[in-house]
């Protein structure tokens, strides 16, 4: 057997070479990805079978880098904004907030309150949607083709209405340090009053279509589970911690913006399965529908922007900032710091989907393939937020 | 028993299979949500942040109000900004001799200052990233959002926007003399 | 007895294959259509729209972008079970439609023990699936192959003594007969004399057809496309053909069996037996836009534990009902 | 006042920070032999692992390990200093198993070899690569005591001078009048 494929630049990467089966091959070394219908986007996951049993698996990242990280230090504070609407494309409100808490973390900037209430306001609209993606890809990892869609028609009220103040649908960049970048009309107020009930009517809905179905059921129960302590060694945050039965939440244990004054519970889930991390995700969105209640009618008026808010060129006193934000899949951290120059020295993001895919090896061991597929959907990962 | 009981439940649990078949087929028989694209279009664009354009000054609609201070290109992170500032104007023969004179008379001639405005104002949609920092930090409000949503081509050069052309085009201005 | 080409019945038999042939085709085409739209309704978006008035003509361009894509074989792959494998996968389907009964005269071949043949035809799909799993020297469809032969062989024994348990009751293999037997009233059809063999064997044939839940060997998500990774062009179009085409005899067979095949109210006829079929299909389509796809192994044990126990049940009973009365 | 965990272990600096001016509650300078003891500790008291980050500065590589705890939120930065010349670094990926991936993108970016990890080839960039793209140019590098924040502080040990004065040429002055050193923290 000396075809091509067993010579150089065929004969695999680091990570195959680390996977060649050994003197009695059995075994099946399979590349799921980084062009896989189930890894969402570019995620490359190298597993080694025991007929459809997993013996080994070990996801590869990279595919997916930009080095935000450097880009970061070669940019303004203002100008890395668009950077943060593109770490992570499902939630990036909260990336957005988690800069721009760090920067006024930094700059001491004072938030006027409208503002800290619109900032709410958008990213918990912004986290319902990108559970109902997830919620819908999710579902599509199983086989079931119809619940994205369905999903979708929220999303896109979802979107409908953030268009409205941030201008765009997807990669927004709509915060500023010291603000946001426009106000919300009463129209939009009025928008997302509507909006709660016509979400709250859907989604019993999502109950009878899934989440009772008998063989999503059988898919999710026991499939997955992770342990606290294991949760703990990894880092794991979000849903993916919460299902495993702690109610750690960062708008609760290190509140910022106006978290505190809002009333919402924290979901868990004590299952420690993948069901138990879908039925958290569902109960936040629930959640969610609160803190939006709650907000649409404490939004003061005001101003949207502090006067003396960072100008493009703009110099941060030097120092360091961490800045955590509970974003849609975790625990954001944004770690700037500052020699006092108009570019930070050094900015470290922190995913919660990296911490997340990293116990993912160790799940999966002694699944099935399929179960494989249902742990890596359930722990929602978002690619580029991962490879950065 | 425990597993007589669990299978007593997987058979009442097939009802929730009865249930997911009346809500597809419950939503099957509504009216579709889509927006049919070519026979209808989307009409909430008024914030939208589409490519960008040249605010006209009121008085001059083919006439932005840029003065060329060159904020835009300076603070857009994608660099997709290219203005270059209009020269001074062509003296006319006459101006040119009253200079000449008070070259001749010692005196330094007076200049005619360039104009406050750009001379080209190249917009590369293919780099642009929309986040807005040029229409926000622009002092005179120069730059706003179009809402040619439905921009297309086969080429990346064809992002490469004249905006000042543009903004001629909107007006129903022709091209000023000596531009080819 | 010697048949030769001019042997009326030779001539029957081609006229029929061909006719089948057509019906096959046309129909596969309709059920594409009906598939994407349907789909499109449910998800609340018009599915094809463009070619043709509502989309009607999209199969037909479909077909003809598959016609016109390079067939295309990997490297390393076996050039001769890869290339059998979607013939195979499609000629046995044309036999498959010979004993069925249409109408009462509606019948390509009047064969007695019609669905013996339709059973042991049935059987020939599998092994195209593992031809082209094997032989695409590729591990997905390697791995889609083997789930579709232990999901194959698995399925095909409820179905079968579901069958039979019909069977036993008409004492007959042949189609028409038991069609006959049947009266023209809904509570007359076997479907309602024997429910529990209806819904094995209609579980089985979903099953059978590779249709979601239980579509594991393609299944997308987990396999990319299983067993067809690998085709292009017609190659992929034939697997496909042939999959709406155990689709449409499953439900065939079904409505044979159990519905009352031609015979209505009124106006009994072939547009009965299509009517129902159509019925049939559409509940499996209904199906495949609703449902989570199932895990393999729950997949075996749906099997081994529920039906097949199930139809040896229902064999039984029908058996000592049959013997005592 | 002082943790457990913090009791015993010979760390080179202790600070007390306030979460609302910085985001952290402790700041832990320690030698890199001391960093696996550490994170035993901290595990110990049931703390998790946020990231690994590295800092390319003027006296060499800052590897920042931030932990954070569930029940009783606060920030823990153990900061080690390595030389530019010999950046190795014992692994705690046998402690924290998530702190594998977290070095080897620390790796990727600084070059900072974590001995022991059981899986030290490239995470984030390809596998061939060798240049380490957030390290920066000798001409652009700013001394620790301009970057960091300084807390409160609590125990610092003899020799630890990082934080002193700027009195060695180590930074141009022009810089330094540039950026100021940070003085009005608590």
């Amino acid at each position: 057997m000396d075809s091509v494929f067993h010579q150089e630049p065929f004969r695999g990467d680091y990570y195959t070479r680390r996977f060649e089966p050994g003197p009695d091959d059995s075994t099946l070394i399979l590349n799921m990805g980084p062009q896989h219908p189930s890894t969402h986007g570019v995620l490359r996951v190298v597993v080694e079978l025991e007929g459809e049993y997993i013996l080994r698996a070990e996801p590869v990242l990279g595919y997916l880098h930009r080095m935000h990280e450097k880009m970061g230090e070669t940019r303004s504070y203002l100008q890395y904004m668009p950077n943060m609407g593109r770490v992570d494309y499902l939630h990036p409100l909260a990336w957005n907030h988690a800069y721009v808490c760090a920067v006024e973390k930094l700059g001491n900037i004072e938030v006027p309150r409208r503002a800290e209430f619109i900032r709410v306001i958008t990213s918990e609209l912004n986290r319902i949607s990108s559970h109902l993606l997830w919620w819908g890809a999710y579902l599509l990892d199983l086989g079931a083709f119809t619940p994205i869609m369905y999903a979708f028609e929220e999303r896109e009220r979802i979107q409908d209405l953030l268009q409205e103040p941030t201008g765009s649908r997807l990669t927004y960049s709509f915060f500023r340090p010291g603000g946001v970048a426009a106000d919300l009309s009463p129209e939009f107020l009025q928008g997302v009053r509507e909006f709660i009930p016509y979400m709250r009517s859907r989604l019993p809905m999502y109950k009878d279509l899934v989440t009772d179905n008998i063989i999503l059921r059988y898919r999710c129960e026991e499939v997955g589970e992770l342990p606290l302590d294991m949760a703990r060694r990894y880092g794991a945050s979000g849903p993916v911690l919460r299902a495993s039965g702690m109610a750690y939440d960062v708008r609760r244990a290190e509140p910022y913006s106006v978290y505190p004054e809002l009333e919402f519970a924290t979901p868990v889930s004590q299952r420690t399965d993948a069901m138990g991390r879908y039925k958290v995700r569902l109960a936040e969105i629930e959640e969610s529908l609160k803190i939006l209640e709650q907000a649409v009618e404490m939004i003061p008026e005001g101003e949207i922007l502090v006067k003396g808010a960072p100008k493009p060129r703009w110099k941060a006193p030097a120092g360091e900032v961490y800045q955590a934000v509970e974003g849609a899949r975790g625990k954001i951290g944004v770690h700037i710091l500052s020699a006092g120059s108009a570019q930070p020295y050094r900015i470290k993001l922190r995913a919660p989907g990296f911490s997340n895919l990293s116990l993912f090896a160790e799940l999966a061991k002694g699944t099935l393939l399929s179960d494989a597929v249902s742990i890596l959907g359930s722990l929602d990962l978002v690619i580029p937020e991962i490879d950065r | 028993m425990q597993a007589i009981r669990r299978k007593l439940k997987d058979i009442t649990n097939l009802w929730s299979m009865v249930k997911g078949l009346k809500v597809t087929g419950g939503q099957f028989l509504k009216p579709q949500v889509t927006v049919h694209y070519p026979r209808q279009e989307v009409a909430n664009l008024a914030s939208f942040r589409g490519p960008l354009q040249l605010v006209a000054k009121p008085k001059d609609p083919a006439k932005p109000k840029c003065i060329a201070c060159l904020m835009c290109v300076s603070v857009c992170p994608s660099g997709c900004l290219t203005v270059l500032k209009a020269k001074p104007p062509k003296p006319t023969p006459e101006e040119e001799a009253a200079a000449r004179a008070a070259l001749e008379a010692g005196e330094k001639p007076a200049k005619k200052p360039a104009p406050k405005e750009p001379s080209r104002f190249i917009y590369d949609y293919s780099l642009c990233s929309l986040c807005g920092l040029c229409a926000e930090n622009c002092p005179v409000g120069s730059l706003s959002y179009s809402e040619n949503i439905y921009l297309t081509a086969t080429d990346a050069k064809a992002f490469k926007l004249d905006l000042l052309a543009d903004l001629r085009a909107r007006a129903g201005a022709a091209p000023p003399a000596g531009e080819e | 007895m010697e048949a030769t080409l001019l042997d009326p019945r030779m001539f029957r038999i081609v006229a029929a294959a061909m006719a089948l042939a057509a019906f096959v085709g046309l129909n596969a085409l309709v059920l594409v259509y009906l598939e994407r739209k349907i789909a499109g309704h449910v998800q609340r978006r018009p599915g094809p729209f463009e070619v043709g008035p509502h989309g009607l003509l999209q199969p037909l361009a479909d077909a003809l972008k598959l016609i016109g894509k390079q067939l295309f074989r990997p490297a390393g792959a076996d050039a001769l079970l890869f290339w059998m494998a979607p013939v195979v996968s499609f000629i046995p389907v044309l036999p498959l439609f010979l004993p069925i009964p249409f109408d009462p005269d509606l019948v390509a071949m009047h064969v007695e023990p019609g669905l013996l043949l339709i059973l042991a035809f049935t059987g020939i799909n599998v092994l195209a699936l593992c031809m082209a799993g094997w032989g695409s020297n590729n591990k997905w469809s390697l791995l889609g192959a083997s789930r579709a032969v232990a999901q194959s062989v698995a399925y095909e024994i409820p179905l079968l003594m579901a069958l039979l348990a019909v069977t036993f009751m008409h004492g007959s293999l042949n189609l028409s007969e038991i069609v006959e037997a049947q009266g023209a009233w809904p509570w007359q059809w076997n479907a309602f004399i024997q429910p529990v063999a209806f819904i094995v064997y209609f579980t089985c044939a979903v099953a059978e057809t590779n249709r979601a839940p239980f579509d594991l060997p393609e299944a997308e998500s987990e396999l990319t496309a299983g067993f067809h990774t690998e085709y292009s062009g017609m190659g992929f179009g034939l697997f496909f053909l042939a999959e709406y085409a155990n689709m449409i005899v499953v439900c065939a067979v079904a409505t044979a069996l159990f519905l009352g095949g031609w015979q209505g109210p009124f106006f009994s006829g072939w547009w009965w037996f299509l009517a129902k079929t159509y019925a049939l299909l559409m509940v499996i389509i209904w199906f495949r836009w609703t449902y989570p796809r199932v895990r393999f192994d729950q997949l075996l044990n749906i099997n081994w534990k529920w039906l097949l126990p199930l139809s040896m049940v229902n064999l039984m009973v029908t058996a000592l009902v049959m013997k005592l009365f | 006042m002082t943790p457990a965990w913090l009791k015993g272990l010979s760390a080179l600096r202790t600070e007390a920070h306030q979460r609302e001016s910085t985001g952290l509650a402790w700041s832990v300078f320690i030698g890199p032999d001391q960093i696996l003891e550490a994170a035993v500790r901290l595990d110990g008291e049931g703390y998790f692992l946020e990231d690994v980050s590295g800092l390319d500065a003027t006296e060499g590589f800052l590897v920042t390990y931030h932990f954070d705890h569930w029940q009783r939120p606060g920030r823990v930065a153990l900061r080690v200093l390595l030389t530019r010349e010999a950046p190795i670094l014992p692994s705690i990926s046998g402690v924290f198993g998530g702190a594998e991936w977290h070095e080897r993108e620390c790796r990727d970016f600084f070059g900072v070899q974590f001995e022991g990890n059981p899986n030290p080839g490239a995470l984030l960039l390809p596998a061939d690569f060798e240049i380490h793209p957030l390290c920066k140019e000798a001409g652009e590098r700013k001394p620790l005591r301009e970057l960091l924040t300084q807390g409160e502080v609590i125990a610092s040990a003899e020799g630890f001078d990082l934080f002193a004065p700027a009195e060695e040429p180590a930074a141009p002055p022009d810089d330094a009048a540039d950026s100021g050193t940070p003085e009005e923290e608590d």
